[in-house]
């Protein structure tokens, strides 16, 4: 669990997503993707796949993807969160993709998987059936039967772009303990419904199953581990997404200071706005020193990354949710105006901290590891 | 029964013929869900809304009981506090109107007629916009000049009979819907006397050159506009105060502006949280423990946004001068804790609809909670004036209402 | 439960007690208290209660007292706090007394109060057997036998001013529930030991109780309620005190950041600096707002007064111990060194935040009030 | 086994022969209770300690492990940071001297020795300060200049063959038990180059006409001095770097002394973390929800702690180059709400000695913790540092330290 530098290779990544996304996703095409009906694809999507192989980065290259490591994914994450990439890549490429692969069921990862990388089959994962909490654990659905076909029924919340997935992955109670279950979006007795949210840029949906034929994961064997595994990779890609963000309102806000004048300086020439800027620095590189550490913890022990994992997506959720609302309030009167993007960044920044659970969840997970267990930490 | 009593009855029968009670206390799922508190409702149609207003206000004017510690020669009741405080107690317990739509005439325009409005200007206009005839706004922001007042750029230039005014304001709430602004312009440009060249006028929003435009903010809601002004004759008649005074007749709405946060924030802040201890008792939340701690203590800043009103008004006479300022702060900081603390509690229902009641309707006072450590003047403007008024340390630089003194 | 105005006999006391507090006890005499050895009595004490009656203040005046009221006491709390009076006064008055009153033993009352009216008498309560929290509710102490006499055994902590009191109330199980008992300190088989303290102003002691000879208060009845009241009520005199204490931290840095100078100019013009202060006040005058809810609340029901109680405690303790930490920040390294104040004042802000029970004890009290009852707030 | 494995195996064998091991994870009750993390130990003889730690020291200087990164021929090894990582991993495990009273001559005055000391400084000063042999203090502060030092008025006239200096300095630790001091003393009085007026001396404390008086904390104890010099004489060989080039040989040392708060800061933590988190189980507190959300968060403080200095190195070149200050802000915050955290669960055993284990012990860390956001420049220095050095903001009126570059 070292710490792990950028590789050169990283870099290079970092420094193409820059200015592909400058040019590809400047903050008026982001804008029209958030306003826009949400059944519609971005042509950034396609493009992403096609032209620098995004989608399939961490997948294995017999699967159709590049074969790269998760660390060189979550570059991916923060420079989409730096720029609020919208769309379906994050339930697909953070959530159902690890899933599959943490599932060692061969025929169905040759079934999604190239597809996946290909950017041609959207997929996500409907997991959290808890209306107030992110909870991966209470699950009431159930898929019956044996072998690899059963008869799904449940009801999910949260689901991400429930609405855009062609498959899902269901988590579900099975004979066997917990199953994950693949379920076509259009199959009968599944209804997708969109909920409102706050964050266009990160739709969510319920969606309902009764008596929904589908084909279960590894077939005789629990899922519950790999649901965890995905959660903890997932909170890891999430605080990446976080990191970036808050990279982002921190340096436009510095910006901003600079020019804007009040009462015949510039405001970032007052002591308070300095120590402010100068205490979300702060805030910022620890939350990049969390997901440095938690992406080096990524191929550690279950138990390591589960606390890698938390540790990170705890503090980079704090310290995103701070971010935003420090850009808001440093911006004065525009900042909380529709046309600023300040509140884009304020809403995604909320919507991800309740995300794949809020600090305190994790937290609480932390201190159970550190005062439950036998040996000392 | 002595005279607080007597006036007691007689606003409780106002109410009583008029508006069905509230129930005595909250119950989960009552009401319409969009109101999680009355400054973060989404209006359905806000011109209707107004027109409501307008009439409970009448009927209050009727009744006399419209603008109680007003001048009686005014329309005014001529009683004091204690009126006032008995009737917000009742008039909290009935399903009457939202009155905010009249608030900026009738606490930042009509205190600074009442202080340097001619005999003229205080008969037109103080009775009108307590008996709901008229509706105010107030145009001093420009987008260049926030909280730095004496930046201001729209200029007045004397013209025969009055002035002619050219400009942009900015952030005026409910110019839209209002008949008369309370407006800041410069009309002398000497450089030394920066704060002395600006004068007060009260525009009629009719007037042609008028045009304003909503400011959608993050919220999704317009309720603020950009102004233009684009050559608009105002006669001399309207000009309130004396040329070149605009400075401290602004500070007069301003400082009323200030004090009335108090009443509003606090009252904000006591439903919103009763709203949230109903969800945490209906869902069961009331068995996590970390948002046990968090709902203590808004309870405990509920209790302090109560009492700090009149504790300090006991409180030394530099720090008590001070207290809308100290008031302001404390109630952003305690806003922002209970929000953070339904965020904690609520979880993804915040941030997407469930459908159950008194959840993501709190997502509108998230998104709308920024704006109240901004809007009448931010947390480091109140900073600075308690540290420099109330502590007497040294100034910064100084923003235009805060030279009043 | 309406708010109180300090009524004019109030203003005139705190006036009386400035210029009392000011040639009586400076600085020095602090000083030399606190690092005196424990079991002499200041000459304060005595002129406190033979100058100006103020040990009996808000004792009846048949019992030997003046016959004001508990706010009126308050003001005599604060002043106190403000200038850091140590001595057994807190232990005698807001503690002792108090529960001699809310136990209706008139014959105990007759034997006590006069002469703690009289500044005769220093008594004590005898209550926590926990080590790392301030329960009231945790007792093994059990006192046998039946009637007035008792036989009591157990062991103390934080016995406030235990080596200094001549009589202890002890809180032990008896028959009839919970039940407070007169002992003599010089009584066989009663053990006194002086703990270590960070706080001199304040000291605390162990006590232990070997088969002791002990007279039980108003036989027959259970004394829980009784406890519970006095608790509440030394809570709100503590607070009392924590308000004087802060407002003297602010007080003496405001002072000191106008004319200390660095960088060529008064630190107080400095807008971190200027803005720290201003938060400070903030929270000073919010602590005294919600004291003066307590105080107003001190003739309530029940159920109010435990929980304003409990707000100002929660509140009032957090606020001293922020305003006295700050105190040092702001005084740079002079306000680390021994021969300055200010680390009295945070010595004594830490050891009233952790008495009579932590912030957030007071807080689940709170919660427990608007959760879990049937009624709504 | 390559390069590093053979360096580890021989610390490994220094260290297995001279001392006895610490338990691999701490227990509940092991080892001296007055010892809840180095910095706020309590000395039950100052100069015993200082003889063990300069006996450690010479014995480390004589296996090649004093001087890590050390020039070889003035007494270094001339290794790496990997190599100072190694030992520093290892050393941990060990229950060796504590070292603290060497470390302002090893971290503050040889580097500055370092850079600017002459041939004759470096051999004389470099080789004894790292093999135990000299111990060293810091003379820069002084009552009127604290984080000012542009305002020092302690005055170095000329002489004959050297410099007469007369002043007083003040939190000067260690100045009782040091050999020698790094002085900083104004040797030019035009008001115009208050800085260039600066210049550096190593004295020796031995000399005529100094006095050394502790300096009693808040905590009680006397670890820093205020001295007195009264007309010192310092012969001109004792001249460190040019004359009236003080500011930028205190800059080397000052900006050692940040860079070199994060290592010791960051081990403080962590062991003061392991020993609450052993009383929490200890005493069953881990039933108390409030503190285990607490625990966490400072375990995930912790966490962050240690990977910031690397995460640091791997940022924007203005950032990392402010990284000490960062580290610095980030420790002392984490620290306080540690504290904070201890208080909560420790409750009056904190305050009052019940005489169970590691309970009144953090007392010491409770009256410690203030000094931490003062010494070595306050949380308000370094929070300017950062604004401007690393965000690029406007600059404030300047200190000493901050006018380098």
């Amino acid at each position: 669990m070292a710490f792990l530098a950028p590789t050169e290779e990283q870099v290079d990544l970092r420094s193409t997503l820059q200015t592909y996304f400058a040019q590809r996703w400047p903050e008026a095409e982001m804008r029209r993707a958030a306003e826009a009906d949400e059944r519609t694809q971005s042509e950034l999507w396609t493009s992403m796949a096609r032209d620098l192989g995004l989608h399939g980065l961490a997948i294995p290259e017999e699967l159709g993807g590049g074969g790269f490591t998760f660390p060189d994914l979550l570059v991916v994450f923060e420079e989409m969160g730096r720029v609020l990439v919208s769309g379906p890549f994050f339930a697909t490429v953070a959530m159902a993709a690890p899933l599959l692969l943490a599932l060692d069921d061969r025929e169905v990862q040759e079934l999604l998987l190239p597809g996946i990388a290909s950017g041609e089959r959207v997929v996500t994962v409907a997991l959290v059936e808890s209306e107030m909490s992110w909870d991966a654990d209470l699950i009431r659905a159930v898929a019956t039967g044996s072998g690899a076909e059963r008869k799904l029924t449940g009801h999910k919340f949260f689901v991400l772009d429930g609405c855009l997935a062609d498959t899902l992955l269901v988590v579900a109670k099975v004979d066997e303990g917990i199953g994950v279950l693949v379920v076509d979006a259009d199959a009968p007795g599944v209804t997708i419904t969109a909920m409102e949210t706050i964050d266009a840029t990160r739709r969510q949906a319920r969606v309902s199953f009764d008596d929904v034929a589908s084909r279960m994961l590894r077939p005789g064997h629990s899922a519950a581990d790999a649901v965890a595994h995905m959660c903890q990779l997932a909170s890891i890609a999430l605080a990446a997404e976080q990191v970036g963000g808050a990279q982002r309102a921190l340096d436009m806000t510095v910006e901003y200071v600079k020019l804007r004048e009040q009462f015949g300086r510039t405001i970032g020439s007052f002591q308070a706005v300095k120590h402010h800027l100068a205490d979300l620095l702060v805030a910022v590189e620890s939350a990049r020193a969390a997901l440095a550490h938690a992406a080096a913890s990524s191929t550690a022990s279950p138990a390591d990354l589960a606390i890698a994992a938390s540790v990170a997506q705890s503090l980079c959720s704090e310290v995103y949710s701070a971010a935003a609302d420090s850009t808001i309030h440093l911006h004065g009167g525009i900042g909380f105006t529709w046309e600023h993007p300040a509140h884009l960044y304020y809403r995604r920044a909320v919507s991800s901290e309740v995300l794949l659970g809020s600090p305190h969840h994790h937290r609480a997970k932390i201190a159970s590891h550190l005062l439950d267990e036998k040996e000392s930490s | 029964m002595n005279e607080i009593e007597a006036f007691a009855a007689r606003v409780e029968a106002f109410f009583k013929d008029r508006f069905p009670p509230r129930p005595q206390t909250l119950e989960h799922g009552w009401g319409d869900d969009s109101m999680v508190g009355a400054a973060f409702r989404v209006a359905a149609d806000e011109h209707a809304d107004l027109e409501r207003a307008r009439h409970y206000q009448h009927e209050l004017a009727d009744a006399g009981l419209a603008w109680l510690d007003g001048p009686v020669e005014l329309g005014g009741a001529g009683l004091g506090v204690a009126e006032r405080r008995v009737f917000a107690e009742i008039a909290r317990r009935y399903d009457a109107p939202d009155l905010n739509s009249l608030l900026v005439g009738q606490q930042i325009l009509a205190p600074a007629v009442l202080v340097y409005g001619s005999t003229e200007q205080r008969e037109r206009v103080l009775p009108a916009l307590w008996n709901g005839d008229l509706v105010g706004c107030q145009l001093f922001s420009e987008p260049g000049a926030g909280s730095d007042l004496a930046a201001l750029t729209t200029r007045a230039r004397r013209v025969d009979g009055g002035w002619r005014v050219t400009g942009q304001k900015v952030w005026s709430s409910g110019a839209h819907l209002a008949h008369v602004g309370e407006l800041l312009a410069r009309t002398s440009e000497d450089p030394g006397t920066r704060s002395r060249g600006l004068t007060m006028f009260v525009l009629d929003m009719a007037s042609p050159g008028v045009t304003v435009r909503p400011l959608r903010q993050m919220t999704g809601t317009a309720h603020f506009n950009e102004v233009f002004l684009d050559d608009v004759f105002i006669p001399d008649g309207d000009v309130l105060g004396a040329v070149g005074e605009g400075w401290a007749v602004a500070n007069v709405s301003l400082s009323s502006e200030r004090d009335n946060f108090g009443d509003s924030g606090s009252d904000l802040f006591l439903r919103l949280l009763d709203r949230l201890v109903l969800v945490v008792r209906e869902v069961g939340a009331w068995s996590n423990p970390g948002a046990r701690d968090r709902i203590a203590d808004a309870y405990i800043r509920e209790v302090v946004t109560e009492n700090l009103p009149e504790s300090l008004a006991t409180a030394s006479a530099p720090v008590a001068a001070a207290g809308a300022s100290l008031i302001k702060l404390f109630a952003t900081d305690a806003d922002r804790r209970l929000v953070q603390t339904a965020v904690d509690i609520l979880g993804p229902s915040i941030v997407a609809d469930t459908g159950a009641w008194g959840t993501f309707a709190w997502s509108r006072v998230l998104l709308g909670m920024p704006a109240t450590r901004i809007a009448g003047g931010s947390d480091e403007i109140q900073r600075n004036i308690l540290a420099e008024r109330a502590l007497g340390l040294p100034r910064e630089v100084r923003p235009l209402q805060e030279d009043r003194s």
